[in-house]
């Protein structure tokens, strides 16, 4: 979510004191454009925990009415690689926390550092996933049509309904996913900004909202990774 | 038990249960009007009487709390009397009887088919006992139907992969019409059967006559009936037109050609299975195919073997 | 012309403006570098449990268990690292109201898809209890298991198959958690 | 409204500061890279208002196949597309869009006082999403349309008979053969439109008002997009991941929601109607909030009950996520759950009750003018009493056993959604054209139109409510020959209704190309948005607003403020029939000095507050 909507023409030029360059036009102060801007973000944030919600839903019932199915499939599933994976993210989040930390008392440099390492984790995630989407892809624990297992961990052959596992597993860690590759876009792009010099101790919404969204990221990523590695 | 005949607003009432949910609608419907004439009449009456003047003012507005509490609180114990008595109604109705006559209903695309306790099944029609406590066990080859028949006020989805029930207990002879009220493709609307209550001595006449042709119809015109009965229609024409099928005009004894496999001659043996597995072989230009499967009994499957033959 | 006189109700326009920002400058809290190492701690350490705990199995507790232990992981987050605990008290409303609304999603729809047929044995259920008859239109293991099989036959190099493993279809007629077998056919 | 220059920014910028947001900048990409609210508002009134025409012939090609039994104009498959078309055109680029992100767009901010939405570029990518997500849904028209109704109820919807072509799957589907994705992803795209729409117009209504706007001094249609905006955040991202589950179960068979697949038919109604009951609140929630503004503008009295009707904007927000299993009633649900909703579907009459008593109290002792708008403000209590009504036979289980998935729903839900929201669509229209345009329109086309759009309402719909009751299924292309009376009746209704349609959007077209210039406040409303010109400066007002007053407190409004714009209306419709049109553009009129005493009025305030 973008804020800094600059106003269509550039009537504040020479407004500066009252009205820095990165106070929108129609704000009167920076604290109501600093509220108003988290309370966006936070609006989108719960939009963005409702869409996740379909999708646990659906995990509810299906692991309520096959859960022998689930407990078996999900033993596929790479704990090591998920731990792993977890802890990336979770460092990464600490790291976007301090980068939030680091604009506000206007260490510009910290601010970029741990915004790469941040982006850093974020690809790490994304590399780790990966390989477990080409294992899982090669062993055929693939979503519906495509599901056709072999090659599998244990004796024991996995139920025929074993899709609906892995179709709520790929549609969960894929659209999980998807926000990932769009946190990168986004803190690659607050990261541009900061090198810019956009940013000051009186002015560093964007880097905070931007982890706001990156902690959500997490934050869904938290309960994924138990419900779906550890059951 | 009170017996209406048709109102202009509802059907005929022909089962048990029914009275009770008329009796419901009516006693909201005039209260509705009530309410509605009361409303609709004071906003006329305001618009009327308190129209622009000129130097005259509207009146600032007090605050009225007790009144907004009032209209909030009292709606409340309605809607919680309503309630009540129409969930009672519900659950009376949906409760099935001790020992009663389980019938399955099958909705496929887009007929009905009905199967006795006998074991006898006949598409489109449905013999019902009067006064016999029975309970239609639903389910749905394909996609979602809705089996609804106004008179008895009953209605419940058939869901593919699930079985479902109504409970009822037809209270009046006569003939009432089924339909699908869900919406389920192309021929949702022709998607109907017929339900026919009578007698104890008729029903066990019917169900002797459905495995054998009716006195005096040779096999063919057995076949015919059962052909439109059974909804074949809807997807098959009979004078070469294109429906969803392909039109069944001169098919029978005449080379077929077939999707990805050879033509096939559609002998006797192919018109069997194209009505016991349609899956089976798919004709050229119609691979969108929709039908599903159909079970017959040979008398049955003879005459309508019979039939097709007979469309030249 | 109205005056600025109106003092009783200043305040209330700018709604953003709040009681802690007459200045209109930004007061954001800022905690510190050691504390959010902290928090990082606390989640690694609750990360090992939940990882440990999956080796154990408690039977039906595994879920609970490890959807507490998430939900403290989740807690810490957004308190600390989302400053939930320092910031507008709405946000945290808004936040904790689209919690809720997710909770009434799932304990409704829940309510539903587990307590289906209760009313009579024959209604909402996969199989006839009489007769042990499918419902038509569900889940045709048979096909899907031949259609798998072919695939993994033209999966070059991979022998090894493991379809074929649908148990005999049995009486359980109902949905309900825990059954043992849960082909629906 | 009074207003004090609190600070004199903004006026040096261009050569007029105050000249309208429609002279301020000309050409094609002043409009597309626009920011202001006001310019998006109208690029969606104008997309809307096409939606709502496509819809429009959609329903009348529908209405004409059903002039007779069997075949009329169309085949079977043809009709399915066109019932379907008209629901998905109608309900996601209509209905959905048409009040908050339209209207509310161009209203919203004036109504705060504010010179913007808190997110000016996230506006305009809204507006953008959407028209991305229209393109989407033309596209399926073109290539075959949909057949699965709206609601795209699986496994109908979700089991492709094509399959196989694109991906290895098993048997063919047994469901529709229509272009049913491009369709779900226009759903889907859109779905985010309004999402971001929604988050925008919270932040500005918490963040934005102009001093002296408490939450007490909010007008009614801003609460009620206040609740329209917490639906759309809360609901419509559920209806966004539905739909994609069911795209990539009709590409994939993720076995969700086909049964052949081992899903729940049963699970998607759940999944769709928790998101799209509330939608339905988001379609009728903003027309009652522009009807509360017409109810109070033409009666020229303060609200009765205005804290009820706020507060019952936001019970119904919330009551909507706590009924959709009414949708399930007769699809097996389980007894546990019909009963919980059933007792919860009744709770929403209460707030639509409130809001329909405090209205009509709102007109005993007003002074009230029958002007177009407020016709069509009394036309909505008219219908909406009875599709509300009609919801209490709906939320009856017994009743509804019967009454489910026939004509009587489709009746009660056009008496809600086309006497509710489309009613208070075009009164919205009517009475904001002036300031939307700074146009006047011709009150006897306007009163014609309002009247044919009534009565062919009626007889369309009221029909269907004996047809429904009588038991005729809805969605179906041929029917029995004993309803071909009622059916005709209906078929012709339909048609007054479409030529109703046509004399209000000739008035419009006519107004726009010569009506004659509209003053500041035509209506001589006491709202804000009535207080500055007309059509508005770029940034809404000429001074900053403080604002000493309620939008309805027509006491405490002085009758200069009132009466001004009328006697400038009769002045502009005098000039104009001395057919001497003013070429110049309005003047940046000062406020009229006002002598209010609001130090008086506070305390009359105070003491009605005191006697509750």
């Amino acid at each position: 979510m973008s804020t800094e909507a600059a106003s269509p023409h550039d009537e504040h030029e020479g407004d500066h004191h009252a009205h820095p360059k990165w106070l929108a036009h129609h704000f009167e102060t920076p604290a109501q454009q600093f509220d108003a801007d988290k309370l966006g973000m936070w609006a989108f944030l719960v939009q963005e925990l409702l869409f996740f919600s379909g999708l646990f839903v659906a995990y509810g019932v299906f692991r309520s009415w096959y859960p022998q199915t689930f407990i078996a499939c999900s033993h596929q599933l790479d704990k090591i690689m998920g731990g792993t994976n977890t802890v990336v993210l979770l460092f990464s989040s600490l790291t976007a926390a301090l980068a939030v930390r680091s604009a506000q008392v206007g260490n510009k440099k910290a601010t970029g550092r741990f915004l790469l390492i941040t982006i850093a984790c974020a690809c790490a995630f994304l590399v780790i996933k990966y390989f477990e989407y080409s294992h899982k892809i090669h062993s055929g624990l693939l979503p519906g049509y495509w599901y056709a297992p072999h090659d599998i961990h244990g004796d024991k052959p996995l139920p025929p309904n074993g899709h609906a596992f892995f179709s709520i597993y790929f549609m969960m860690t894929g659209v999980h996913g998807i926000h990932v590759a769009v946190g990168i876009g986004v803190l690659l792009w607050i990261w541009a900004r900061n090198r810019r010099g956009d940013f000051s101790k009186e002015y560093f919404t964007p880097v905070d909202l931007v982890a706001l969204y990156w902690h959500l990221v997490d934050l869904v990523w938290i309960y994924l990774f138990p419900l779906l590695y550890l059951i | 038990m009170r017996l209406d005949p048709p109102t202009f607003q509802l059907p005929i009432q022909a089962a048990e249960g029914a009275a009770e949910i008329d009796g419901l609608y009516y006693f909201v419907y005039w209260f509705s009007v009530i309410f509605f004439v009361a409303i609709v009449g004071a906003m006329f009456y305001f618009v009327w009487a308190y129209r622009r003047r000129k130097g005259v003012k509207a009146e600032p507005t007090k605050d009225l709390t007790k009144l907004e509490l009032f209209w909030t609180i009292t709606p409340l114990i309605f809607i919680t009397y309503l309630f009540h008595v129409s969930f009672a109604v519900y659950i009376k109705n949906s409760t099935v009887a001790e020992g009663a006559m389980e019938i399955r209903v099958r909705g496929k695309k887009w007929a009905w088919e009905f199967e006795y306790p006998t074991g006898s099944r006949e598409p489109g029609v449905l013999y019902l006992p009067v006064g016999k406590p029975t309970k239609l066990i639903l389910s749905s080859e394909d996609v979602l139907h809705s089996f609804y028949v106004p008179a008895f006020r009953a209605k419940r989805d058939a869901v593919p992969g699930v079985y479902s029930h109504i409970a009822l207990t037809p209270t009046v002879k006569g003939e009432y019409q089924v339909f699908c009220a869900e919406y389920c493709g192309t021929s949702h609307s022709g998607m109907l059967a017929k339900v026919y209550v009578v007698s104890e001595e008729e029903y066990a006449k019917h169900l002797d006559d459905i495995d054998k042709p009716p006195p005096g119809q040779t096999p063919a015109e057995w076949g015919k009936t059962l052909f439109e009965k059974s909804g074949c229609p809807t997807c098959h024409s009979r004078d070469g037109s294109r429906l969803v099928g392909p039109s069944l005009k001169g098919v029978a004894g005449t080379m077929q050609p077939i999707a990805g496999g050879p033509p096939a001659m559609a002998d006797e043996n192919y018109l069997r299975e194209s009505i016991l597995r349609p899956q089976a072989k798919i004709v050229e230009g119609y691979t969108q195919q929709q039908m599903p499967p159909f079970v017959f009994k040979e008398p049955q499957l003879d005459a309508m073997i019979a039939y097709l033959k007979t469309l030249k | 012309m109205a005056s600025h006189s109106n003092s009783k109700h200043e305040g209330g326009g700018h709604g953003g403006h709040g009681g802690h920002h007459d200045d209109g400058a930004v007061h954001a809290h800022i905690s510190s570098v050691p504390f959010y190492i902290f928090i990082f701690a606390m989640l690694l350490v609750f990360t090992v449990i939940t990882v440990g705990q999956s080796y154990v199995d408690l039977g039906k507790m595994n879920l609970l268990v490890v959807i507490l232990i998430a939900t403290c992981k989740a807690s810490l987050v957004v308190t600390f690292f989302m400053h939930l605990k320092h910031d507008n008290r709405f946000n945290a409303l808004m936040f904790v109201s689209g919690l809720l609304f997710i909770g009434v999603f799932f304990t409704y729809t829940m309510n539903d898809t587990e307590r289906r047929g209760e009313i009579d044995e024959t209604s909402a259920v996969w199989v006839l209890p009489k007769t042990g008859e499918h419902a038509p239109g569900g889940l045709d293991v048979k096909v899907q298991e031949e259609r798998r099989a072919k695939m993994v036959k033209e999966h070059a190099g991979h022998g090894a198959a493991g379809a074929g493993g649908h148990e005999a279809p049995h009486g359980d007629h109902h949905p309900a958690p825990g059954v043992t077998t849960e082909q629906r056919h | 409204m009074a207003t004090v220059a609190t600070s004199p920014e903004h006026h040096d910028a261009h050569g007029d500061p105050n000249a309208s947001f429609l002279d301020v900048a000309k050409g094609p990409m002043s409009w597309i890279v626009t920011l202001d609210h006001k310019r998006i508002g109208i690029m969606y009134l104008i997309s809307v208002t096409v939606a709502f025409a496509l819809g429009g012939i959609f329903a009348l090609l529908v209405r004409a196949e059903l002039f007779t039994a069997g075949k009329t104009l169309m085949d079977a498959d043809t009709y399915n597309r066109m019932f379907s078309l008209h629901g998905v055109v109608m309900v996601f680029l209509f209905i959905i869009p048409s009040i908050p992100a339209a209207m509310g767009n161009i209203i919203l901010p004036i109504q705060l006082g504010a010179k913007d939405v808190a997110f000016p570029r996230l506006n305009l990518m809204s507006l953008y999403i959407y028209i991305f997500g229209a393109c989407f849904g033309l596209y399926s028209m073109v290539h075959g349309g949909v057949d699965t109704g709206w609601t795209f109820y699986t496994p109908y919807s979700s089991s492709d008979p094509a399959c196989g072509q694109l991906t290895p799957c098993g048997p063919p589907g047994v469901g529709s053969p229509s272009a049913v994705i491009p369709m779900t992803l226009s759903a889907f795209i859109m779905g985010f439109s309004s999402i971001l729409t929604g988050v925008n117009f919270l932040a500005t209504i918490h963040k934005m008002r102009a001093p002296g706007i408490t939450w007490r001094r909010l007008s009614l249609f801003t609460w009620s997009l206040y609740a329209t905006s917490v639906i759309q955040i809360l609901a419509t991202p559920v209806l966004a991941i539905t739909l994609l589950l069911l795209t990539m179960e009709r590409f994939a068979g993720l076995g969700i929601f086909d049964a052949r697949r081992g899903g729940d038919p049963g699970l998607f109604p759940h999944c769709v109607w928790f998101s799209s009951h509330p939608a339905v609140y988001i379609m009728i929630v903003p027309g009652m909030g522009v009807v509360s503004e017409l109810i109070g503008t033409f009666s020229r009295r303060d609200i009765v009950g205005y804290m009820f009707i706020a507060m019952s904007s936001l019970g119904l927000a919330l009551l909507g996520f706590l009924v959709w299993g009414h949708h399930l009633f007769v699809a097996g649900m389980s007894e546990y759950a019909t009963m919980v909703f059933s007792a919860l579907t009744f709770l929403v009459a209460i707030p639509s009750g409130v809001k329909i008593f405090n209205w009509v109290a709102t007109l005993y002792k007003g002074s009230i003018s029958l002007q177009t708008p407020m016709l069509w403000a009394l036309g909505f209590i008219f219908l909406f009493t009875i599709g509300g009504l009609t919801g209490l036979f709906l939320g009856m289980l017994a009743v509804d056993v019967h009454l489910h998935d026939t004509y009587f729903v489709v009746a009660h839900f056009h008496y809600v959604m086309v006497g509710g929201t489309v009613m208070g669509f075009f009164g919205g229209l009517q009475d904001w054209w002036p300031k939307f345009t700074g146009k006047m329109y011709d009150e006897k086309k306007g009163v014609a139109g309002w009247a044919l759009v009534f009565l062919g309402f009626n007889v369309t719909f009221l029909t269907q409510f004996v047809l429904g009751s009588r038991g005729m299924p809805r969605r179906y292309y041929d029917y029995l020959p004993e309803f071909q009376q009622l059916h005709q009746i209906s078929t012709v209704g339909s048609w007054i209704l479409g030529l109703g349609f046509l004399i209000l959007f000739w008035n419009f077209a006519e107004s726009l190309m010569k009506g004659p210039r509209a003053p500041r406040n035509p209506w001589g409303s006491a709202a804000l948005e009535w207080q500055t010109p007309s059509p508005p400066p770029l940034f809404n007002f000429v001074k900053d607003p403080v604002v000493n007053r309620g939008p309805y407190e027509y006491h405490l409004a002085t009758d200069a403020e009132l009466d001004e714009g009328m006697a400038d209306l009769d002045a502009e419709l005098a000039k104009a029939n001395g057919a001497d049109p003013v070429k110049k553009t309005e003047p940046a009129k000062s406020e009229p000095a006002e002598k209010a005493e609001p130090a008086k009025s506070k305390g009359d305030e105070g003491d009605d507050e005191e006697k509750s």
